[in-house]
């Protein structure tokens, strides 16, 4: 397998009842994606287009042995939500909402650590597009057609220019193991480093796409963790050049607001820790070909 | 959110915090029966706007009058200060807030951000207040105290503490500053701020605890649990054209170029911004137009970037993932026509049903330049936006 | 301590729980006034005592018209009522709470615990409500669904749903529950409570959820940070013998026998106990004289003891570390001489100065037995109090 | 040396400059005990008897080493106290205070598991005597002169009970390794087991007396414990086997609610699980003696 999910993999969908999930359950499974069920308090017994719904995570979990939850809750609900799935067993969960307090992440990552490394789950989001093994199963918005099966990890805050980096490199005829959408949010549940860590021990990554931007310290800790553990080659491409300082761009945690955090600052540190550097949005397929090729 | 520094005082005493008595002035006579409504002989006229730095820009005035009061309230309301924090617009006066003058024996900055790297709320304190916090860093680094708080218990006695003796307080302000610094905890857990600043924090010469200026700011994603914190909102401070987008559900922040941006994604429109200026042009915004937009979701975010007046040509860029090209296209058409748009319009889609709206850009007839990449769209718009400047200017 | 249960009602509102319109009386005629207050043609009238267990005891009647309310309040007021819990003395009903009647449909218990063994309040509920929880555990142990609340984060909404719907709630009915289940947290993690208890919590035939019956018990040790629950305290409800000990910052417990113990440390005052029940005697009370125990406080204890009437001998046990033997001896002759004592006392005496403890009593020429082990010092109390008491029955 | 504490332990006393801190602080000195120093905020710089004192124990730790506190703080600001303590690096805290609200020990002990097991503070009380090695050096409230050094380890609830026991086996002959009070509270910082698992490990222990009362679960765990892993021969007593249902003697935590809790169910338990029944608090000695005899 890839990372995090594969065709394998049993995904349950919780807030499966609803527009949005339900929508995007059935674009998960005309896919090919496993997925066993979904959560709707107070529908549990119900079926919805074929799939069991569950009244809570864990009832889920007893009957289907699910273990990766997409999440679409909304945001003021999305935290307890998380914990529930963190408390049912689940290994990993997709936050898609977009709007979580900051707070409130504070506190679930906090609660998460009750758990022991290996029971712990890991949260990929909030604010992301879901994750993605082409060719075998997603748990995401993703649109799936654009990315090629293959052997380069993407792992990125944004979903779009994640789609523009798999799209070019699909286009040369360059395929993608795994792609992960971190999310956009200040406080998130993956960091750059966590993933670049399964990508390393991915017998099925040779390479890795890292889609990063203006704010935080998680871009400059992974050109630490690339310096010093990665041998696999990584390139990395920075958004927000332009941004003026302590405007929010978007996304909750783009904003500059300490030193290191500017695009400039993280293509610096990035650019020497060996990292090929994607100068612009366009140059994603022309640096990894050339990567591939070193 | 920002709210103004009388609203976060008022906040913050709740919470146990000393603040210096005032009252909120919206003319020069009002601010001359506040003052008269205080003790004393001197008083600080201070213009209420979202920013900092006020002092140099002529907005906290001490007065030892009437005359003098009604003066500064004369000459602040009405005005626009302009404050490193303010850009070049600044930000107009409409409310004073006139206060008993404190007499200050020593000056503390004291902070509490979200830390992204620890993920937990940290205070930051130096005794060297009165400077802003990035000055401190730059001056005096060692000043500078930092202590993390662990969320699930909040922050303890201890900490605050700890804080107060390595600031260097004399013992019998301990106290006082636990109080302080355990209450702005407070305030910023329980009313979900992202920001406390009190800078500064003063030791006056009766030996009391003072915050003599407050910031809060909070977080836009709990204010749905906050009514009465959202009802702070003074939307006159706030870019009349992020007002307009806002309140239309759009995620647009205003900018000073001339070139408008309608993109699908913060990290892509991030990127086109950056590509933008690469080529040798300066966006006017940046807009978000979200996923699964609607061709009333399109022609909204037309209307959010023509509210500009500065701009004269317009960028959109989507990669459509859950977002449906043909749709996107079919907006695009419906705002050149609406708006009778006259001025460059570069589109490049890509993703789902690209070729459905490439054929409906193409058959509409109007004169819209596509691009297949994102370079090649950003390159268009900027040549386009400076053939027709030149041509603007040859027509002047 | 604990309070009744209209307070805890009062409380629990404040926290969201839905509890049924009511009025407190104190006499048959505010009885009927309350109930004419009230809409509806069934009201209960409930005696406010501090215990569970009312209705079988009589002091919960359903009525229907204004003769049945004056009738049940003029039986309860002023009615010792026994029930398992109050001990054989029973509780004087002084108070009555006249609510509206509700129409059950289900009947659930809910119960928060501090639970010793995860270090953290524990949810307990069950469907088979209107029972207690012993009951239920002996009778339906698999009704009971458990809950651990983690301190880091409080109760979350996950876990009020996971209750709800294991009980078997109606889908319709889990918003209502989860506010209910995590208002009953908020309040006992707010107020300090050691238990709340919901019993039964009941779902209403036109389908709410009601608090029918509510106890709070609060953490003694936290009321120094409630004032405002600390007003609650009835002391009518108290073991009168317990309130004049504690008015007097003594560590007591009324027993049923007559044996006074007077003992320092709470451990060897349980063990002090067991031994004279091992010799065939029964405590009258639980005493802990505490450390660094004065002459005066010594007095005071025996002025504790002997407040209860049924007190026929006395055993005082001290094994002083930080306390000083010599001390207590002093305080022993003073308790002796002042309060005329004329029962059998045994005291036994170990550890600092103990010499000097002794010889002071020796040379008291009074007549106090001394003892050299605690089990020695049984025994003996023990068998003077059978002489007396075989004395006492010759004399009659 | 023995368990906790020795004539090398560098203790640190918070509260020192109170009327109770400041009076015990000198027995322990006297008795040999290695006090360097105290805390009381604001006092910092001054000396009290000679003793640096400090205002936070980062403060003191920083200038002394010392790695073994005890608290004297009032109930409503101990648990600060403690957490101050567990923060500041210090080994073992001996907690004194009778009263801590049940709620601030809950979030002691939560906050107290975000440290490492092996950076974690070992936290002894709330509501306790104190720890003593006899003939070394003691922190606490108790009189060293009831205890005989030697070989049998105490490990109890309440304080004078513990002494009763002490001194029983001193009128034999029969001397004290340690002795461990872990306090009359519901929720304290360390149980029967764990303390018995340090008496268990420790070489200049030969058997250890437990002095467990109603109410808990400590108990019960314990001869679990001593059931599995000990080695050592264990005799117990257990106070309360008179106690009424439901009514809390004396100590916080003396009262039983649930089943398991009573006197005689403990001794039930314990007697099961091979320690020898202490029967009454007169027979300490001699149950001792026989013991060590077997």
């Amino acid at each position: 397998m890839p990372i995090l999910i594969d065709e394998n993999s049993k995904v349950l969908v919780t807030g499966l009842t609803g527009r949005i999930g339900s929508f995007h359950a059935e674009e998960m499974r005309a896919y090919g994606t496993n997925v066993v069920g979904g959560v709707t308090p107070g529908k549990g017994g119900a079926t919805h287009n074929g799939l069991p719904v569950f009244n809570t995570v864990k009832g889920a979990v007893k009957e289907t042995d699910a273990e990766v939850a997409i999440c679409f809750v909304p945001p003021p609900f999305a935290a307890d939500s998380i914990m529930e799935a963190a408390d049912a067993g689940i290994r990993t969960c997709v936050c898609i909402a977009d709007g979580i307090p900051a707070q409130d992440m504070i506190r679930v990552k906090r609660y998460m650590r009750r758990y022991r490394a290996e029971k712990r789950m890991r949260l990929i989001g909030p604010n992301c597009a879901g994750i993605i093994s082409p060719g075998q199963a997603f748990a995401g918005l993703m649109p799936p057609h654009i990315y090629l099966p293959g052997r380069v990890g993407i792992v990125g805050r944004s979903g779009t220019l994640g789609y523009e980096a798999a799209s070019q490199m699909k286009a040369r005829g360059i395929g993608v193991s795994s792609s992960i959408g971190i999310g956009g949010d200040p406080i998130n549940g993956s960091s750059f480093r966590d993933i670049l860590e399964l990508f390393e021990n991915d017998s099925d990554t040779d390479a890795v796409v890292m889609v990063g931007e203006i704010g935080g310290p998680q871009e400059a800790e992974a050109a630490a963790y690339i310096r010093d553990h990665m041998s696999k080659p990584v390139a990395a491409y920075i958004a927000g050049l332009s941004a003026p300082k302590g405007r929010r761009m978007g996304h909750a945690g783009a904003i500059v607001s300490a030193f290191g955090e500017s695009a400039q600052e993280k293509v610096e540190i990035l650019g020497d820790a060996g990292v090929c550097i994607v100068p612009t949005p366009s140059a994603f397929g022309e640096v990894v070909e050339e990567m591939l090729a070193a | 959110m920002d709210i103004h520094e009388y609203q976060a005082k008022d906040l913050l005493r709740r919470f146990g915090v000393q603040v210096p008595r005032g009252g909120i002035a919206y003319s020069p006579e009002q601010a001359v029966y506040r003052a008269s409504e205080l003790s004393g002989d001197k008083w600080v006229v201070k213009a209420q706007i979202h920013s900092g730095a006020r002092g140099k820009a002529g907005g906290v005035r001490i007065c030892a009058s009437e005359e003098e009061i009604s003066d500064a309230a004369q000459w602040m309301l009405g005005r626009k200060l302009v404050t490193h924090q303010t850009g070049p617009r600044g930000k107009l006066v409409s409310r004073l807030y006139i206060e008993e003058a404190t007499d200050i024996a020593q000056e503390i900055y004291l902070g509490f951000v979200m830390d992204r790297k620890e993920e937990r709320v940290v205070v930051v304190a130096s005794a060297e207040g009165g400077m802003e916090i990035e000055e401190i860093s730059a001056r005096e680094p060692d000043s500078i105290v930092r202590s993390v708080v662990d969320p699930a218990v909040g922050m303890q006695a201890f900490q605050a503490r700890e804080i107060a003796f390595q600031l260097g307080l004399d013992p019998s302000l301990i106290a006082q500053a636990v109080k302080t610094i355990t209450g702005c905890y407070r305030a910023m857990s329980e009313l979900d701020a992202n920001m406390v600043e009190i800078n500064p924090m003063v030791v006056t010469r009766s030996g009391e605890i003072v915050a003599l200026d407050a910031k809060l700011s909070f977080d836009d994603n709990a204010l749905f649990r906050h009514p009465e914190i959202s009802e702070l909102r003074d939307k006159s401070q706030e870019d009349s054209r992020e007002t307009f987008a806002e309140d239309r559900g759009l995620s647009y922040i205003g900018l000073d170029g001339r070139i408008g941006c309608i993109v699908n994604g913060a990290g892509l429109a991030m990127a086109t911004l950056d590509m933008i200026k690469t080529a040798g042009g300066e966006p006017a915004n940046f807009l978000d137009v979200g996923g699964g937009a609607s061709p009333e979701r399109v022609l909204m975010s037309f209307k959010a970037v023509l509210n500009d007046r500065n701009v004269e040509a317009i960028l959109v860029n989507i990669f459509a993932g859950i977002n449906r090209c043909d749709w996107i296209a079919e907006g695009v058409i419906r705002a050149v026509k609406e708006l009778q748009l006259d001025m460059p319009l570069v589109v490049r889609l890509s993703g789902t049903n690209v070729e459905e709206g490439m054929r409906i850009l193409a058959e509409s007839g109007l004169n819209i330049t596509t691009a297949e990449t994102l370079a090649d769209a950003a390159e268009k718009v900027v040549a386009a936006w400076k053939a027709a400047d030149k041509q603007q200017a040859e027509a002047v």
